[in-house]
């Protein structure tokens, strides 16, 4: 049975709260990742390309940009100024 | 600046007032009539140019909700002093096929700048979008609402595809062999996920040029490049070659010496292609738009891999499917493209363009990758090594 | 950042462009016949059904107010049915109907100050990127220079008596946003001197090994400094690419001494003639001068003169070079040739002058 | 080795060649003033004084018995005053003063089976390398292909009806002794499999940190092998170059099964017109047959017939492929285009077809 | 074979026998007829025909006293079965220029090589020696000393100065822009030691082409590759033209058309070369030797690099010094080479040719290290990358 698009969501975001400030992740990071985890019947490109957007959408996470972009949580910008 | 606002003169670029070329200077000027900030960009830009350095820093967060790209997020590093420039973002605006505007549309954007921005624009950026230059975090959703609402989008940044462009094509120039707008467009919505929603290992451009004059310089800085040209004879009117030659176009010399394969013979009378020869330059079409013209079998060559040079050394592309008929070239690419991005996705590293990767895992492999068969038009020539890495197992007496 | 609205409106694309069409492009879409040039700047397209749309290009400093853009909106509404466009080297072109609207147009373009010019063998409008007015990477400005540099060849706009087209780009740092690796000259803004590391900002917003994998020649390594892990560069090795720099905002590379610009010349796009090629060094190293930035102007300004001087006709300033050969260019437009210009990148055994072809 | 006699002569380097010039040679010597060509084969060189020397040219097969060339010096006796010159290809030219000493001297040779010829639009001698005769590293033969093949040109060295010059190359592996990489048709000796390691005899005769060292690809890893170092390779990652080989007797590249040999063409070395260039790949593998190698003479035939049918004057096979494209090379010759002839080597970006010139 | 000495016959190398090119198998059996050793060969040969491979193996050690090089050591790895090729060793015979002799000569050297070896041969080997085919280590030293009593020496193998060669040049070409056999002669005569005693990293060729059209292919398999041309303007007799033109020379076609520069013009009566443009290819001169001349001014390119493609592809000699003039040449040939030699031998590392050498650390450095200035015929083109490693100290200002 496939997973469930807000199970893969909440996984996704268990990774990115983990690595936050240690590792930068990719869309396809997780992606990967959670193909690597489930199979390619039980979780799509697709299912997961639809996690990551309700991620997004919902404001959880965010999309960072460092000379490549990345999903990161919501946070101040170092550089902005106080 | 004159204004006496307290900021220190911009001695230095008032200099940049002078000269007949429109001058940028007067451009921040008539901004700041309406716009406090451009007066921070002002002083800012002064202190650069004394200082002769840029006095912006890093942004990597900022941007719209749902999006991960069209916003470049840039502070200045001297907020105190100017502290209206503390934050200058810039939104990239999706702009129409062509750039073609009515005035009303670029009133409406202009409406919408001035309410939330700096009232200063690129028209355009590089990549082709319209650039609304400088504003806050605050007014990004604001700005993004009032352009959809407008009937306005965000073009790309970051690992997206990017904000794909064209020639004017078809809408007026007679040389375009296939329709570039409709292509660049249909392309552009087909892709809008991928154009908002960073989900590439880098950034993917598109450009479409509708024959090989290319103007929109697809060859130098397209991942994939769509270039028009056609597969039959250079339709000839002997008359008007006549014409030219009667009112004093050397046609042996400017034409025919400077063909590249030297395919055409001129006899003071006649002109002769050896189109089989001809490799569709386009310099004889060119000096003489009235006598010759593209072939009727229209279509476009599809070629794949340029970027600038960081890191590697830059890529020109080069030709993947030598020829798709103008009716076939969406379905094709279309069809093509999600291929490529799956490959790419699969083995991309982080920051390595489509050209990049070919070169890393070898043009055949990425052909197999694909499910497309090696054709000689794909080399301008090919291997001079002998170091061919054979395929098959022990025994294989085959190549 | 704000929550959603309830009724979003999200990837909708950008408008049709058929909603923007002049009346007489979108009857004869696809069917143009030929052009012609009635003057510099001022183009003729005929239809095969006869109808004729008459092209207005102007320069643009591509840096816009939003009242500059009404203003062309306002011209566009008095004399080409509110119909313009934006060419790919940003100069606005207005389309129109009706022949005897093409002098007073010109007149109130040129009374507001922008040239008509640009088309066929003249000097188009200068590609170019941010400089100092965005950009954190940028070695050298770009605006102030495109207006020095164009003030400086304005004729070369607003007349067609170059041998070919002559396509100028400049972009302000080694990531040559723009088309500037395939110009018949190009500028480009060059550091010179290895990434200053602060440590403290590294540590907070960097991730180490990322940072050293950016690196192209290997010329960062990893380090302890003050009891924290961070990075240090190896300095002969760097060659001030600012990759670092991109997926790091603490290497930054500026250095006002150092800083400066290089000048590229003989690349092309168009597959006219010869293949499309990149743009080979001539100038390997021009400082900052701002404002007018005088060294810069005179080099171009040297080039497109010496080119046109001695160029045949249709021959673009690659194809030139390559009939009287490198040895030539250097010693007419008087550029010192250096160590620099001979490549030692990937590439550079195939750069090397690799037969007996030698003219003296 | 034999202990050193008292007087053991040494450095003294080749005869000088004065003493081997003829007379009319040695007086005319840099004052050639033109060339005229009498017969295929036949060259006459007239001085500024006046003097005319004539040469013979006669194809060898290179591997010479101490018979044969006795037999040459014979020849050089009755017709050339005993002055000869091997060539840069190998062929042997008899230097005549007298004009009416051609005729006889030719029907000696064609009587002893020495075809006179080879010179202009000719094809000339085979340049080649030892191959199964001598060589430990040989894919395949060399001699052997070589008679199979000029058999089957014969005419083409006797007549001088060809375009132009065509300089065919062999050699028998890959570190191509001769100048094959710049010919207009190469023959090249190829393996197919990776190296066989005898770990035994590595282990006596080679130092493993050389061997390792010697892989272009690093194919070559440390590994232990019952219990002693040793290498093992990475197969994969082996394209059969034979380098490690070459620094270590116990990896031979042998393998009856798929050594075999490969085509290259349109390579140059004289700076006429084009500039110096390598042959490209045109069939990747043919299967070694002997005694005839019908195959490999059937590839080279073909391709000659092709471009004799199809090039202009003066028109090297190189010049003739770079007119009419690849992709109509690959069509007049039937070869099939692979996988194998798209580059995938250091500077495989610029093979690419990297402009819009396309031919349909 | 069918002399029914117990071996079994060579069938297959019987079948090279046949056909008008002349035979090696004929060579070889001719040899049998006085050598024993040649019927082992022509078994030994018949067994790789059967087999499709070699049976030789690696030698490295053998030679003559005091030697490196010269001599290749060569096993047959059937010794059993052909004992008298158990060793078969090869001389590399020093040629004299330009592969000229007497007669008489050439029976010394078949006297001797009957005497000592196979009485096989090639003549000549690929870099030019005389390759005596096939002896027993006993047998060398005997064969150098006769060798050298006749006046001849060995020439090189190993890490060596290699045996140099030239064009027939002045001897006996119209074209030869200075004196090959001459520069040849000398140049190997000077440098007895490095031909014969290895202390180099690996093996250094030189050629000597009296012209552009390079009949020792120098700029493709020589590591300084010397190539004659000349400075001023083609010499041209314009009554000689007329006469080509006349006997249906197309002048236009087969030689404007195809002069690379496009620097001629032919009117239908008088060729104009404009001789600034002309880059010496030599074409027009090939084409009409009575007619255009390489001008007055003689002398040579000095060339760097080639090689064959192991390890990292092939290389073709590029321009070090564009030109000496004749009189010059040796000298400055000489005093180039010694700086050649010692930055080789101070920076190259075990099989590294000079011409990868120079890859590695980059021209311009390698062009300090001999003290040579860069000049612009030195480049193809100048870089198009932008990775450009500047020299000299902070707030160094200059280039
Ligand atoms: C705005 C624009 C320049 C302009 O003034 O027009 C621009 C600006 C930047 N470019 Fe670009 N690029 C712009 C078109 C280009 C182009 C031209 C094109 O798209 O046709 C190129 C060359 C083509 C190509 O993609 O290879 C280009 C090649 C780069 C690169 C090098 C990419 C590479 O693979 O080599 C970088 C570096 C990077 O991505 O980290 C870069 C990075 C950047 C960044 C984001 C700087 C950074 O490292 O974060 C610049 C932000 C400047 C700012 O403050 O706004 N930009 N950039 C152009 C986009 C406007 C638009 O959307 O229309
Ligand atoms: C409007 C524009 C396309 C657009 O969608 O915006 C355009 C329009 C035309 N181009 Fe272009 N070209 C345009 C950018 C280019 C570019 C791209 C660039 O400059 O970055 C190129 C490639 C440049 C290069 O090779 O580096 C380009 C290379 C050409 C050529 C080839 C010239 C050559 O000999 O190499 C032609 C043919 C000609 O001019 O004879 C051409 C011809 C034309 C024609 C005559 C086509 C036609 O029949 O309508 C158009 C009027 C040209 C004129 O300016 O004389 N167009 N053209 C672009 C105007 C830019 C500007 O404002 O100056
Ligand atoms: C004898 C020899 C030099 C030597 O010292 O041994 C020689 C002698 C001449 N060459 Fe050569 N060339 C000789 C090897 C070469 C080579 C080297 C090679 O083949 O390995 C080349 C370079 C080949 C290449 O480019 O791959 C060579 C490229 C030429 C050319 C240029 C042809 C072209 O169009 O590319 C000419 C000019 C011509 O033939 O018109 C030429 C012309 C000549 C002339 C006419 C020069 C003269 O005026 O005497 C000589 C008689 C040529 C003929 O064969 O028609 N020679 N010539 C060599 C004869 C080899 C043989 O036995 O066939
Ligand atoms: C005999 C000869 C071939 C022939 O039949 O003519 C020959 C034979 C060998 N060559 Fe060679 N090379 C011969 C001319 C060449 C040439 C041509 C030239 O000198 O003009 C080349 C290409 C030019 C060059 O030097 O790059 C050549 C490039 C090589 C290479 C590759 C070198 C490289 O840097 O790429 C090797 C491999 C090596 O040195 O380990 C090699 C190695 C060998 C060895 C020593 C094999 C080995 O690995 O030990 C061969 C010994 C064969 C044998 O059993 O006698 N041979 N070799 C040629 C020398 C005869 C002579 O002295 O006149
Ligand atoms: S690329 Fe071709 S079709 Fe497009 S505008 Fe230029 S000339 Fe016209
Ligand atoms: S399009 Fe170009 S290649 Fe074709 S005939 Fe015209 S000039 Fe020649
Ligand atoms: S070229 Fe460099 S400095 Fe200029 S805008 Fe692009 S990234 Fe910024
Ligand atoms: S600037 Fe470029 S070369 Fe220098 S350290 Fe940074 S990434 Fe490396
Ligand atoms: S090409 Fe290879 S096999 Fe042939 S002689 Fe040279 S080293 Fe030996
Ligand atoms: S044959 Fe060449 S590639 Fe293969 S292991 Fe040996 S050295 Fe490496
Ligand atoms: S290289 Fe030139 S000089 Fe030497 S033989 Fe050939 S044509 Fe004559
Ligand atoms: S030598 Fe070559 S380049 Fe010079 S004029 Fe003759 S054909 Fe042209």
């Amino acid at each position: 049975m496939a997973v469930a698009i807000e199970a893969l969501a909440d996984e996704m975001y268990k990774m990115v709260a983990e690595t936050q400030g240690k590792k930068n992740l990719k869309a396809l990071d997780l992606t990967k990742a959670m193909i690597a985890k489930y199979g390619e019947a039980e979780c799509s490109k697709d299912d997961c390309k639809h996690a990551i957007r309700q991620l997004i959408d919902s404001g959880r996470c965010v999309y960072s940009y460092f000379g490549g972009s990345f999903i990161t949580l919501p946070h101040k910008e170092g550089a902005a100024p106080e | 600046m004159a204004d006496g606002n307290g900021k220190p003169k911009a001695q230095m670029l008032d200099e940049l007032e002078k000269g007949p070329w429109p001058s940028f200077v007067k451009e921040i000027k008539k901004a700041a009539e309406t716009s406090p900030v451009c007066h921070d960009l002002m002083g800012q830009l002064e202190v650069s140019y004394e200082e002769k350095r840029s006095h912006w820093k890093h942004g990597g967060i900022v941007g719209v909700l749902g999006y991960g790209g069209g916003v470049i997020g840039r502070y200045s590093d001297l907020p105190d002093q100017f502290p209206n420039v503390a934050h200058f973002h810039t939104l990239r605006v999706n702009h129409p096929s062509g750039w073609f505007y009515t005035s009303d549309a670029l009133r409406t954007l202009c409406d919408i700048w001035e309410r939330h921005g700096s009232g200063l624009t690129n028209m355009h950026g590089s990549t082709g979008d319209i650039v609304f230059l400088g504003t806050k975090t605050d007014e990004l959703e604001p700005t993004f609402k009032e352009l959809t609402e407008a009937g306005f989008d965000l073009g790309g940044s970051g690992s997206v595809m990017r904000t794909p462009s064209c020639c004017v094509g078809q809408a007026r120039c007679e040389w375009a062999c296939y329709d570039t707008m409709a292509a660049c467009d249909d392309i552009t919505r087909t892709y809008q996920d991928e154009l908002h929603r960073p989900a590439f290992p880098y950034k993917f451009k598109f450009k479409f040029s509708g024959c090989p004059n290319d103007c929109v310089a697809a060859i130098a800085r397209a991942d994939l490049s769509i270039i028009g040209t056609w597969r039959d004879d250079i339709q000839q009117d002997d008359a008007a070659v006549a014409e030219y030659a009667a009112s004093g176009l050397n046609i042996q010399k400017d034409v025919c010496n400077r063909c590249p394969t030297h395919c055409m013979e001129w006899d003071g009378k006649k002109l002769t292609i050896e189109n089989k020869e001809c490799v569709r330059c386009m310099h004889c079409i060119n000096v003489m738009p009235k006598a010759l013209r593209p072939g009727k079998e229209k279509g476009a060559a599809i070629l794949i891999g340029a970027k600038a040079p960081i890191l590697q050394g830059a890529l020109l592309s080069s030709v993947l499917i030598p020829f798709v008929p103008a009716e076939e070239l969406l379905d094709t690419l279309k069809e093509l493209v999600s291929r490529i991005w799956d490959f790419w996705g699969e083995y991309g590293k982080n920051r390595e363009r489509i050209g990049e990767l070919i070169q890393r895992v070898g043009m055949a492999n990425f052909l197999d990758g694909i499910g497309l068969d090696p054709v000689p038009e794909m080399v301008g020539s090919p291997r001079d090594n002998p170091y061919i890495y054979f395929q098959g197992k022990d025994g294989d007496q085959g190549t | 950042m704000a929550t959603a609205p309830v009724k979003r409106i999200t990837d909708i694309g950008p408008p049709h462009y058929e909603k923007f069409l002049h009346p007489m492009i979108k009857k004869n879409y696809g069917n143009w016949k030929y052009h012609e040039t009635l003057a510099p700047g001022v183009l003729c397209h005929v239809a095969e059904s006869g109808d004729r749309i008459y092209t207005v290009r102007a320069g643009s400093p591509r840096l816009l107010s939003v009242a500059t853009i009404r203003l062309f909106a306002d011209l566009a509404d008095k004399y080409s049915g509110g119909y313009l466009r934006f060419t790919s080297r940003n100069n606005v072109e207005f389309l129109l109907e009706d022949k005897g609207n093409i002098e007073p147009l010109k007149r109130e373009l040129a009374a507001a100050g922008f040239p008509v010019g640009g088309t066929n063998n003249a000097i188009s409008n200068i590609v170019h990127t941010q400089g100092w007015v965005h950009c954190h990477s940028s070695a050298t400005d770009a605006s102030g220079i495109v207006k020095c540099v164009m003030d400086a060849l304005y004729d070369r706009f607003t007349h067609e008596d170059l041998p070919a087209k002559l396509r100028i780009a400049l972009a302000c740092c080694l990531n040559m946003c723009g088309a500037v690796h395939c110009s018949d000259i190009a500028i480009l803004g060059i550091h010179r001197r290895p990434p200053k590391i602060l440590h403290e900002t590294l540590r907070k917003v960097c991730e180490i090994p990322t940072v050293i994998a950016s690196c192209p020649t290997g010329a960062i390594r990893s380090a302890t400094v003050n009891g924290n892990p961070s990075v240090e560069v190896v300095e002969e090795q760097c060659m001030y690419c600012g990759n670092c720099y991109t997926v790091c905002p603490a290497m930054p590379l500026n250095d006002p001494e150092n800083d400066g610009l290089s000048i590229w010349v003989g690349g092309k796009v168009s597959n006219a003639r010869s293949a499309p090629t990149f743009s080979k060094l001539a100038i390997p190293f021009i400082p900052n001068n701002p404002p007018r930035w005088p060294e810069v102007v005179n080099a171009v300004v040297n080039i497109v003169d010496v080119y046109a001087r001695n160029a045949r006709r249709f021959e673009r300033v690659g194809e030139w070079i390559d009939r009287i050969g490198w040895p030539r260019f250097f010693e007419l437009t008087g550029i010192e040739f250096t160590r620099y210009h001979i490549d030692d990148f990937k590439y550079a055994g195939l750069t090397f002058a690799r037969s007996a072809h030698l003219r003296y």
